[in-house]
């Protein structure tokens, strides 16, 4: 099993605050890895100089072979690194399909002349990335809502658009960011579930930010815990539930997820 | 369905040829009075057959001046019985300025200018105020053929002297001129402002100028008649000053470093002037010799905005004050001052030429033949007796033979009149670039 | 409800509910008997017979008073009523262009019969069609804003620079201003002997769009990075900075080159037009300036650039790149996040945007033969912003009608509102004078209740239809 | 497909790359410190003038800049109505001076100082009235609205406060009473000192140096207000963090307000100076020196007190050296672009302004 992913040394500093202190990280292909810790640990930091959203003070991060340190975020994703947000961060001015063709901006060409000409070419690339981007609305579970405005969506199917969203990115490497945030057990279990799915039918390989312990344990193949931006502890669910340090970091704080 | 559709179809069709009907019956009698937007109501006979139009910056701190030579235009016309001969004519004043701008603009000339051409009962247009208004209006009206006569514009370009590439010429895109004015050109005021710094005694002069088409004329006729040599003064410096600016104290530094022991204002006095003669007073003393060209002439606005400062400063203007008007021109100030509540000695020396040119205007149109070409016939290389500003010819260039330049000096809040000056045309020739 | 803030609260907040007559319609109508199952059963022309004879109703309560109905009211109530009763759409495919045509054939024969129509109540006269096509230079250059403001979200405070450059491209390159140069390339009716370079004004309305736009990227990579309110400083400041090199472009720091004729401006410029050659064959106007209908040439070829504008502005909205623009304008990072190249973006509608401030510029500038710098000041790119804003961002056709009604107060209906109120309540302002006073109120009032303008675009539309907007317009917590 | 070499050798280094810009910026700093070495060089008493006027105008766009700055710091917002609010305080101060308070030459110290003392009060509390005003009415209202839509009705409050002054004072230039120094009559006209000899002499008058004196306490004052008082404390934290600010018991609006009442009687301040030492006012002159005053918030670091004074001390004096001095000064007709190009220059490329630190990036 290969890495996908690699992050050497990665280091954030804002101003003299030490965000993110020198954590090396690996992704193995095809692999569900979740990266937990207290609030406040970096963990989003971390995620956003992945996808290149912060610049790294030092260190690397090199995705699928090539090392995109410090390249801007459209380049990245269009490696093949979709993303979703903590907060939800659809465009809610538009509908659930537009939402999906942004997502797929990178792979289509349309410049402005042909634009404006409406080539041939163009309307059939059109009219392919609406049925694809249907397609995607549909696998994650959002059959119908096409031309709903994103804003006026329930709150769980928000996260599955940002979802589909990020898929019609094409990645190889999707990255979640607290996905069952402010969902019910029942909604978080059906989550964890798609996440399952998108591994086995989309061929995906997931890094997931997660609180819900349940989750994590639940679909994850390995866990990196960090804490106050440094790396404490990485390997399956099972030895990093036990590991000392954690359990250490997670009481010392004073709202221990559950 | 099918049957309302048609209904529908009937009424829009049915719409149309109403508006067609519509357009066909229009009656038209009498002359078509220019656009509310921009012009008075119509003055004299509503059944005129032509209309003079006066195009002039109503609003800004020009306003008492411009408002006073519409009533001297529209007085003229009056006393004419709105009359050209066999023609009746009545009269509009527009307006080419902006209140937000203070001053003439640009669009407002272009649209005014489009305005009188469109408009075929326009048969000529006394205007414009401002030279850079002129330059865009004359081309326009020059393409209808329609005649201008300003009794106000000096810069030189419009009518001779080229100061620019394809001046004049490019004014002119018929080749005709239609454009001619009463008023002596920058040049002899270029002239008799630097004979007057002569006189003076000064013997390095510093000249500002307002980055405005007019300041920058005058000021440069200025500028290259004193470098021409023939006076033995020499020019300390040319700038601009930015009418936008806080204080002026800079450009009297500049001055006093330059060693120069006069200064000449080319511009507009309502580009901040009454601040620029106060800080060039404050830095360089208040016995240090200040020249304004007509810009500063509405003396009421100069002395108030400058306040002491423009004590013992020199204004020049084209033209002879009341004193030295021969019998018609005091005739015209006496009667016209009595309509508009003036002493005949008050009342603005722009008045003369705009009854002037309203007279030569009026001239043109009685000997027309009712056509625009007609009325440019009646101007160039005529000569005008007993006029509110006396003898002149016109040449066939549209400009005036009489160049006269009076001064005054300002004394505490009065301006009284100093001397008049009619600059040789050696000099005069010197004015070109 | 919470309790008001200050006195002013109540008005505000009455205002702002004051649409909502209109929301609880049926509510009000119910109590008279009619409810809206009732009114919905009918069907649809009898509905839209009632509707067009309440329109003509309150339009006859309006006009009637203040100017008369004559003819030509009667027959614009006719158009509509052609227009609207029938419902075209249901003729298909070919039904479904009836009014944009109606409309087309509307625009395109306004010259024959504005000066026929009635007196509009205070605003005055029909827009003559000078002030016609100033209207449509407007509306071009709104449009082409609203690319850069509606679309992508960039406020530009320095829309003029464009404009600007579009028009001394054209003066420049079409006059006397290069006198040492003789060059001649396609140009009408230029005088003898005059030198100077004069190409054709229709070449140098495309090269006009294309140096701007080149410039609207030069000034757009190095500055679009900035944050929205730096962002909108910075053009600012180039908006201020340009008519300074206008202003001093006759002689650059003492070199003696002259590029923009300084505070003279340059002008007169070439005329437009076909040359004598087409006029002769085809009969194609040789060259507007001389023709004796050259208001409406001048009125026909801008609605032709009209058209092209806002054909171009919809392709590109409803486009790849539309849709990255609205993105941008949503959430910069998310976009980022969704492979949308920020900066390339940005750019390219600084760049669209530019292109037809350019052409307008430059149009504009041959309809008033002149370029002169006291044109272009920032006033200038607040009012197309103010028709922007007013129409509402983003939609085209909210920003045509915006700008269409701004201009048409800037040229002739603020003028004759004064005249009227002057006349009719005897007093004496000049209404004119707070023209940008006025400007500053609409803003005001536009931002503070109808932030997505007086046509919203069809997804905000959909959006108070959903009854979002019983909320707080702005969601505080994201 | 992977590149094994590559990933062998990871440039594990901090990415300090030799940055381009402030070289650049150092060069233009060492060419301009040439240019007035050689200037002062050339024509000592012309650099002294320029030096002396650059610090009077720097004062008053100081007082100005003041008010910008605090209202960035609070809400990030450019209030473009500042300026206005500053040239309304000037048409007051004309208006008290010349026809309520009647000051002209010759009248007596006890006369002359309770009456500006007055009309500096009046200036202060309507200019601050004026301004919290605009708040309530156009940035309130609007609080939580993206960025953009406030800026905007901030350029609408300026255009309306414009057409006030437009509708009450006319387009014109409204003077005060001038003395021999070019600033107000009733001032002392005497001069500080005087350098230079014959006809080169320069002065410094009594006048200029009220104005730079009436700044220094008024900065100070400022300066212990926010940094010692509670009122400053809430001010701060409102700056900080609103919602936090909120939470922790911080009227959140009040101090807002407090705010803008505080900038707008800054700018009364200024307009004071302004009418008694530049005297004359013109409707749209607001906007414009806002802009410059802004420039030099910018400059000095947004948000930053001391860095607005520092600004507006330098824009002050390039203002001045560039309109003033003789060798290869651009000249006065180039001011404006020159101030404008340095807004540019300093948004693009150090955004948080010469005294300004590094803040996180969307921290």
């Amino acid at each position: 099993m290969d890495a996908l992913l690699t992050a050497v040394a990665l280091r954030k500093e804002f101003g003299g605050l030490v965000a993110v202190n020198d954590v090396d990280f690996t992704v193995p292909r095809s692999a569900i890895v979740s990266l937990i810790g207290p609030n406040g640990a970096g963990k989003t930091t971390f995620f956003n100089m992945l996808t290149g959203v912060y610049k790294p003070t030092a260190g690397a991060v090199i995705f699928d072979g090539e090392n995109v340190t410090g390249k801007p975020p459209h380049a990245i994703t269009n490696r093949g690194i979709g993303r979703t947000f903590q907060n939800i961060r659809l465009f809610k001015e538009m509908t659930s399909l537009e939402n999906v063709l942004v997502g797929m901006h990178g792979h289509l060409k349309g410049g402005i002349v042909r634009t404006i000409l409406r080539t041939p070419g163009l309307r059939r690339e059109e009219r392919e990335a609406r049925e694809f981007a249907r397609h995607l609305l549909q696998f994650s579970g959002l059959r119908g809502r096409d031309d709903r405005l994103a804003a006026s969506l329930p709150y769980g199917d928000q996260r599955r658009l940002e979802v589909a969203r990020a898929l019609a990115t094409k990645p190889k490497l999707l990255l979640l960011d607290e996905p069952t945030a402010g969902m019910n057990p029942q909604e978080t279990a059906e989550f964890t579930a798609f996440v399952s799915k998108l591994r086995t039918e989309q061929k995906l390989t997931i890094l997931l930010i997660e609180h819900d312990m349940r989750v994590v344990m639940g679909v994850s193949d390995r866990v990196t815990v960090l804490d106050y931006g440094e790396r404490i502890a990485e390997g399956t669910p099972k030895e990093v539930q036990h590991d000392p340090r954690v359990i250490e970091a997670y009481l010392g704080t004073a709202a221990v997820p559950t | 369905m099918r049957k309302r559709l048609f209904i529908g179809g009937l009424a829009a069709a049915a719409a149309f040829a109403l508006a067609m009907v519509g357009m066909a019956v229009s009656a038209t009698k009498g002359a078509t009075p220019l656009p509310a937007s921009s012009c008075s109501a119509l003055q004299g006979p509503s059944s005129a057959q032509f209309i003079v139009a006066t195009d002039l910056p109503l609003q800004g701190s020009s306003r008492a001046q411009t408002i006073e030579l519409t009533k001297a235009v529209a007085f003229e016309l009056k006393q004419a019985g709105y009359r050209a001969g066999n023609y009746s004519v009545a009269y509009q004043s527009c307006d080419d300025s902006t209140a937000q701008a203070g001053k003439w603009d640009a669009a407002k000339c272009s649209a005014n200018a489009g305005n009188y051409v469109r408009d075929k009962s326009v048969i000529g247009v006394i205007g414009t105020f401002n030279s850079g208004c002129a330059e865009i209006e004359v081309p326009i009206t020059n393409r209808a053929g329609l005649q201008m006569i300003s009794p106000a514009n000096t810069y030189i370009g419009l009518t001779h002297t080229p100061a620019l590439a394809g001046e004049p010429q490019k004014y002119y895109p018929t080749g005709k001129r239609t454009y001619a004015r009463v008023v002596a050109a920058d040049d002899f005021q270029g002239a008799a402002d630097s004979l007057e710094l002569k006189a003076l005694h000064a013997k390095s002069v510093y000249v500002l100028n307002d980055k405005e088409a007019y300041g920058f004329g005058v000021a440069s006729a200025v500028q290259n008649v004193i470098k021409g040599g023939k006076l033995g003064l020499k020019v300390a410096g040319f700038q601009a000053w930015d009418p936008k600016a806080s204080s002026y104290q800079d450009i009297a530094t500049k001055i006093k470093a330059s060693g120069a022991d006069a200064v000449f204002l080319g511009g507009l006095e309502c580009e901040n002037g009454g601040k620029l003669i106060k800080d060039l007073r404050a830095g360089l003393g208040a016995n240090f010799l200040i020249e304004a060209p007509d810009g500063f002439s509405s003396f009421t606005s100069t002395i108030k905005d400058a306040g002491s400062a423009s004590n013992g400063m020199y204004i020049s203007i084209a033209g002879e004050p009341y004193q030295f008007l021969n019998s018609a021109g005091k005739a015209f100030a006496k009667a016209f001052g009595k309509t508009v509540g003036l002493a005949a000695a008050k009342v603005n020396p722009y008045s003369n030429y705009g009854a002037t040119a309203a007279q030569v205007m009026l001239k043109a149109i009685a000997g027309s033949g009712g056509t625009r070409s007609g009325v440019s016939k009646g101007v160039y290389n005529h000569s005008f007796t007993n006029t509110p500003i006396g003898n002149f010819a016109l040449n066939a260039n549209g400009d005036t033979n009489a160049g006269v330049i009076s001064f005054y000096h300002v004394k505490g809040s009065q301006a009284p009149f100093l001397k008049v000056i009619s600059p040789p045309a050696s000099l005069v020739a010197l004015a070109k670039p | 409800m919470s309790e008001p803030l200050y006195p002013g609260a109540k008005v505000r907040d009455a205002l702002r509910d004051s649409w909502k007559v209109w929301r609880h319609k049926w509510a009000i109508l119910g109590r008279v008997g009619l409810t809206e199952e009732r009114w919905r059963a009918w069907p649809l022309v009898v509905r839209r017979v009632v509707i067009a004879a309440l329109v003509g109703a309150i339009l006859l309560l309006i006009i009637g008073p203040f100017s008369g109905v004559d003819a030509s009211a009667l027959v614009t109530y006719a158009v509509f009523v052609a227009l609207y009763v029938p419902s075209w759409k249901r003729l298909g495919r070919s039904g479904r262009w009836v009014i944009p045509l109606a409309f087309l054939l509307l625009a395109v024969t306004f010259p024959y019969y504005t000066d026929k129509m009635f007196t509009i109540p205070v605003l005055g006269a029909f827009p003559s069609t000078s002030t016609a096509v100033v209207m449509l230079i407007y509306v071009m250059m709104g449009v082409g804003l609203n690319i850069v403001v509606g679309y992508a979200g960039l406020l530009d405070l320095g829309y003029v620079a464009f404009y600007a450059i579009g028009a001394y491209t054209c003066a420049s390159l079409a006059s006397p201003q290069f006198g040492k140069t003789t060059r001649s390339f396609g140009a009408v009716d230029v005088v003898k002997g005059i030198g100077g370079i004069h190409i054709s004004i229709w070449l140098l309305l495309v090269l006009a769009g294309i140096l701007t736009s080149l410039l609207g990227m030069l000034i757009g990579l190095p500055t679009l990075r900035l944050r929205g309110d730096y962002l909108a400083i910075v053009t600012l400041g180039f908006g201020e900075i340009l008519p300074q090199i206008a202003r001093n472009g006759d002689n650059f720091f003492n070199t003696g080159i002259n590029v923009t004729n300084g505070p003279q401006g340059i002008t007169p410029i070439d005329g437009i037009g076909f040359g004598h050659t087409l006029h002769s064959a085809v009969g194609l106007p040789a060259n507007y300036l001389t023709a004796a209908n050259s208001d409406r040439l001048f009125f026909w070829t801008a609605i032709v650039l009209v058209l092209f504008t806002i054909f171009c502005s919809l392709r590109l909205r409803d486009s790849r790149l539309g849709r990255a623009w609205v993105a941008i304008r949503e959430d910069e990072t998310a976009a980022a996040a969704m492979g949308v190249p920020l900066m390339r973006t940005k750019t390219l509608s600084y760049a669209i945007g530019a292109f037809f401030g350019g052409v307008a510029g430059a149009y504009f500038a041959e309809f008033t033969t002149g370029a002169n710098p006291d044109s272009f000041s920032f006033n200038f790119s607040v009012f197309v912003l103010v028709a922007v804003i007013l129409g509402g961002m983003g939609n085209v056709w909210g920003v045509l009608v915006g700008a269409a009604f701004l201009a048409y107060l800037d040229q002739a209906g603020l003028a004759d509102t004064g005249a009227w109120l002057n006349t009719h309540l005897h007093i004496n302002i000049d209404v004119p004078k707070y023209e940008f006073g006025i400007y500053g109120v609409i803003l005001l009032i536009v931002m503070l209740f109808r932030p997505h303008g007086l046509i919203p675009e069809a997804r905000h539309k959909l959006e108070f239809e959903q009854g979002v907007a019983d909320e707080p317009l702005y969601d505080v917590s994201h | 497909m992977v590149t094994e070499a590559r990933t062998e050798q990871l440039p594990i280094r901090r990415f300090a790359a030799i940055n381009p810009i402030p070289l650049i910026g150092l060069s233009l700093v060492g060419l301009l410190i040439v240019w007035l070495a050689i200037n002062l060089e050339k024509t000592p008493d012309q650099f002294l003038s320029a030096f002396l006027i650059g610090i009077t105008t720097g004062s008053v766009y100081g007082l100005v800049a003041l008010g910008y700055t605090l209202v960035y710091g609070i809400l990030e917002l450019i209030n473009f109505a500042h300026g206005d609010v500053f040239m309304l305080g000037g048409m007051i101060c004309i208006t008290l001076i010349s026809e309520v308070f009647n000051l002209h030459a010759g009248q007596a110290a006890y006369v002359v100082w309770p009456a500006i003392l007055g009309t500096l009060a009046i200036a202060m509390v309507g200019c601050g009235l004026i301004n919290a005003t605009v708040e309530r009415i156009a940035y309130r209202p609007l609080r939580g609205a993206p960025r953009l839509v406030p800026l905007i009705t901030a350029i609408a409050a300026s255009f309306i406060l414009q057409n006030i002054a437009l509708a009450t004072k006319g387009p014109n230039f409204v003077p005060l009473n001038t003395g021999s120094s070019g600033a107000a009559d009733f001032l002392p006209q005497g001069n500080v000192f005087t350098f230079g000899h014959g006809d080169q002499a320069g002065r410094y008058t009594w006048a200029s140096l009220i104005v730079v004196l009436l700044t220094v306490p008024v900065l100070t004052a400022l300066l212990w207000l926010v940094q010692r008082t509670r009122q400053g404390k809430a001010m701060r934290a409102t700056a900080q963090d609103r919602e936090a600010a909120a939470m922790m018991g911080i009227n959140v609006n009040r101090t807002i307000s407090f705010t803008f009442v505080l900038a707008g009687s800054l700018a009364g301040a200024a307009g004071l100076i302004y009418a008694v030492y530049f005297t004359s006012v013109r409707f749209d002159q607001g906007f414009q020196l806002g802009l410059i005053a802004f420039t030099a918030a910018v400059l000095g670091g947004i948000g930053n007190l001391p860095g607005a004074v520092f600004g507006a001390m330098l824009i002050g004096m390039i203002q001045s050296f560039n309109n003033t001095l003789s060798w290869h000064a651009p000249g006065s007709d180039w001011t404006q672009s020159i101030v404008f190009g340095i807004l540019i220059l300093i948004l693009v490329f150090r955004p948080e302004g010469l005294l300004g630190e590094r803040t996180p990036e969307g921290g």
